[in-house]
């Protein structure tokens, strides 16, 4: 079982259920604006705590209100695109690609960065990034830190046609290869129905 | 013999010149030379009652002394008045203000509409001493409101020497050394306490050096020294 | 505690009088020194830099001196002063202020430059497209944005006015009632011995204004922190 | 100008030393209140805000008698560090880095806290996800984000050293050698009537000090700056 | 003629040149990320000035290098909408709205909050928004200013499907009725094909 969420949190004045189990391989997040994707995405990286309930993934209990898991944000391995990006604005982009970077096992890094497109790119600063190319980069850097489980929240927003092509061969590849559940975001119905063996409407 | 150590010695602002003339000559007589520390008498007398490692304290005031003295940290028997000053009156360099130091002198009408510069007479020293001769002189009342409190007696020169002010009070030694000022008249001397600067050994002094540079500033050598620089001794 | 004496309230309302001019005065230059430097690069920029640093790295005593040096009637500068305008500094609360603000100086400029710096500036330009002219994007997008650098700016400078002493006494004397504000009544009781409550008394109340302004400050920050809201972790 | 004489020497190298070791003294300390009033929320957080100001609000001289009130061999925490550590501060340079430093706090807590509101969470968030701990996620993450505030710090804390004088003459008193630092020995040549030229180069001798340290900064302020880049408008 | 536009403008290392004419309508800008599409649209914004070149929309030149004219960006008149949204983020989504409001002309308010969705989040501070409730925000805020013409870069990139259709509705009544010249960025090809007259390759 990849994914095996059963919780409940507040945003503002909101409060947001989310119960659903996910078999093997990639599992989309599909419903409108607001309705608390990013939310729930955030709740499993241990970014936001839930208010109660459990989250297990990969068979690994991250959260669990009732037995008093919670484990760290840094200890929960997760490779995560943020819909907003947050690449760091201070380092080049060579230095956000190897941040969470190990020394084992994971992607090739030349060969991800090329798929990627963004070998060029390795000496500038974010600031100076296209759209598209920091979108790249936020997804280079999520799939270089050798994550047990990958979230991603809308990773192709601002990516051209050809380019999202590749990138979706590449996720296919860590999907079926590499076999780490994926928690992926997006509107676009063609993506979702290419990709995800479950989906899950918020 | 192990090399004997300099004395640290405690000295008012004011005594700036002469004491490290002093010091020099001392030194030069074979002496390791003082290391003297300038600063308010009150200030020093405050590092002392705190246990601060020094050996000799010339003070500005007597009360300061008392202070220390009745905390015990005086030497016994080392406390001696040794210096005098008196008080002046001063103008600007160029000015040609007249006045007569007497009982109800029109100092109000000297000044225009000017304020007298002087130390400030809530606290310290020199101020005192000049509220002290403008009571009994009889012009406090009318002077009291227009006076420009300094921080010390330099202070009070220095708003005059800068023309800031048409008038202050100040000691001889302060007005002699500067060639921005004249002196207009000397303040009797029965119009206030008398100007005396006390020296002391401290009783946690440990080096021998600090009672003997005391000594030698009550040596007729070295008030020689104090008076080139305008001082009266004792 | 007993109540204040009126001697004390007297020096309190002038302390009050004279920091909240001062930098209510000092604010606005202190704010264009500030963008200049964050903003501009131009040659000699340091220079500005250095002269805007001064009263921090002079001996207050120095600063006093040399005010009085530019301001005092004798002065071709207070001269011009006191002839087109009226302005006299010399032995006047004014002048407390004047010495005050100045001492201020360095540390609003430089909290506001931090805050500055720190402002996006592509959100000024959005409100470029949006019709809003230099102006206007600077009243209500780039001033906003850096509130919090001109707070810590207002609070820094309140307490130095408070606290300062040496520029002020040099400078402007230490008049009651005129000039005399809490450091140099401190400083007059600190001179006589065996007065040390006196001073404690006076050092309480330079506190007990210091504290309210920042009281005032903090809430005001954490007002302004909460509107922009959504913390993660 | 003539070439300093060896004793100008000796108070320029005693203003450096004394001013560099109480900023890097200090830097830590300043860092962490600087954290917890930016970060924190807990009961009694103005009351840490108002202490540290302290040195700001009151007038040096009380600062420096307090100093010697808490650090004298005479009181029981001055006994303390005596017996336990060998520190002793009074008429030692150290006490004069002490006053320097104290005096330097409520600046560079306040610049540095002012950068830390700055800094985006959302990144530090960020950080976590990618295997960063508490203490990785500071040293790589927030702290270079908030290196601007750290430099002005620096800059304000050693400009306030170099500058400071009531406290330092207070608590350190004014030992040729061992605690006379550029500012007392400009008080001393003060007291000299007519030595005003003696006063100007030593003043002098400060300005160029922290104009030398403002360079350094802006240099780096200027470095950091450009990495960051992508100026619209 | 709705836009006009032949310029050079620099980039890092790298010089870009535009040069088209497109009929009136919208005209979509089509091409990979890092193709310089936003650069183009921050030029004819104001907000980069380009080397050389010559910049005329709906018949007005706002940039002329040969001419020396360099009309200010508060000038121009156009309705940006950032790829990178720029919500103003110390003011409520009301104020973001209200900020380049004019009194006369223009759309309807309720109307377009109605449209956009996002009604009921005015007195919420931006940084409380989700991704796509801050997309339509800054359309929103665009289109309420009055705009002469309309400069959208990705608008609709984290917007789901069904709240796309009614913004890609309302974006062809303001081409259709209000006839205002429109410079479209999208990846998506349905979309471009959808709403645009005039599609210029980057
Ligand atoms: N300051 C800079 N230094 C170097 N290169 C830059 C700078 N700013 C932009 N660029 C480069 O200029 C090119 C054009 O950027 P632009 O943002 O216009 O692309 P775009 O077509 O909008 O791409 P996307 O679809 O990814 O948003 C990109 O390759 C970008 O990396
Ligand atoms: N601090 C907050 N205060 C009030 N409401 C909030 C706050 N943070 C988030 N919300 C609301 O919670 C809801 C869920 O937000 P979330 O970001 O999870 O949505 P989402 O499904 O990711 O949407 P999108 O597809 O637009 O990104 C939204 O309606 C948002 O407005
Ligand atoms: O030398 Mo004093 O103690 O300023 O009068
Ligand atoms: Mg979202
Ligand atoms: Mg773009």
């Amino acid at each position: 079982m990849s994914f095996d969420i059963a919780l409940s949190l507040r945003r503002g004045e909101r409060s947001l259920e989310y119960a659903f189990t996910a078999g093997s391989g990639l599992t989309a997040l599909f419903g409108p604006s607001g309705a608390g994707k990013t939310s729930l995405l955030d709740a499993i990286a241990g970014l936001l705590r839930p208010d109660k309930g459990r989250i297990t993934v990969g068979g690994t209990t991250l959260f669990d209100s009732a037995a008093h898991i919670d484990v760290k944000p840094q200890k929960r391995h997760c490779g995560y695109v943020f819909q907003d990006l947050r690449l760091f604005p201070h380092i080049s982009v060579r230095r956000n690609l190897a941040f969470g970077r190990k020394a084992y096992g994971g992607l090739d890094w030349d060969h991800t960065l090329d798929l990627l497109g963004i070998g060029g790119l390795l000496e500038r600063m974010p600031a100076t990034l296209s759209g598209g190319e920091a979108q790249r980069v936020a997804i280079g850097r999520a799939l270089l830190s050798t994550p047990d489980f990958l979230l991603m929240d809308e990773p192709l927003a601002s990516v051209d046609a050809a380019r999202r092509d590749e990138i979706l061969r590449l996720v296919e590849r860590i999907r079926d290869e590499m076999r780490l559940p994926i928690l992926y975001v997006s509107h676009d119905r063609a993506e979702v129905e290419r990709l995800a063996q479950t989906i899950v409407p918020v | 013999a192990p090399a004997r150590q300099s004395p640290v010695v405690l000295a008012a602002a004011s005594l700036q010149e002469s004491m490290n003339a002093a010091a020099d000559a001392w030194a030069r007589k074979g002496h390791p030379r003082p290391r003297v520390s300038f600063a308010a008498s009150s200030a020093l007398a405050r590092q002392i009652a705190s246990g601060a490692p020094a050996d000799v304290f010339v003070s500005a005031d007597e009360p300061w002394m008392d202070d220390i003295q009745n905390k015990g940290l005086v030497r016994k028997g080392t406390r001696v008045s040794f210096l005098r000053n008196d008080l002046v009156l001063v103008a600007p360099r160029n000015s040609n203000v007249r006045l007569r130091i007497g009982r109800n002198m029109p100092l109000v009408q000297a000044l225009g509409n000017g304020r007298l510069a002087i130390a400030d007479p809530a606290g310290v020293p020199a101020g005192i001493y000049g509220k002290q001769a403008l009571t009994r002189l009889g012009v406090w009342p009318s002077v009291q409101g227009r006076l420009a409190p300094g921080d010390s007696v330099r202070g009070a020169l220095a708003l005059v020497s800068r023309g800031a002010a048409p008038l202050g009070i100040v000691y001889a030694t302060d007005a002699r050394a500067d060639p921005g000022v004249r002196v207009v008249g000397i303040f009797p001397a029965a119009s206030h306490d008398p100007v005396s600067y006390p020296v002391t050994t401290l009783a946690a002094s440990r080096n021998p050096e600090g009672e003997a540079f005391r000594r030698y500033l009550l040596s007729s050598e070295g008030k020689a020294i104090f008076r080139r620089f305008g001082f009266g001794t004792k | 505690m007993q109540p204040l004496s009126p001697a004390e309230w007297e020096v309190l309302v002038l302390s009050l009088k004279v920091g909240g001019v001062a930098i209510v005065a000092t604010l606005p230059v202190a704010f264009g020194l500030a963008w200049m430097l964050a903003r501009w690069r131009f040659p000699g920029k340091v220079l500005i830099d250095a002269v805007v640093h001064l009263p921090l790295v002079l001996p207050p005593v120095v600063t006093g001196w040399l005010l009085l040096l530019a301001f005092s009637p004798n002065a071709p500068f207070g001269a011009f002063l006191e002839r087109t305008l009226g302005l006299t500094f010399l032995f006047r609360w004014t002048g407390a202020a004047l010495a005050a603000g100045v001492m201020a100086l360095p540390l609003m400029v430089r909290a506001m430059r931090l805050s500055l710096e720190g402002v996006d500036r592509r959100l000024e330009s959005a409100a470029r497209t949006l019709g809003a002219g230099p102006w206007r994007t600077f009243i209500r997008v780039t001033l906003p944005l850096s509130a919090n650098g001109v707070l810590a700016a207002l609070v820094l400078g309140f307490a130095r006015s408070v606290g300062e002493f040496g520029a002020t006494i040099t400078f402007a004397s230490n008049i009651p009632g005129e000039t005399q504000t809490l450091p140099l009544a401190i400083y007059s009781a600190l001179q006589i011995p065996g007065s040390d409550s006196q001073v404690v008394r006076l050092a309480g109340l330079s506190v007990l204004l210091s504290v309210a302004a920042l009281v005032l400050s903090e809430w005001l920050i954490r007002r302004s922190g909460q509107q922009r809201g959504r913390h993660v972790i």
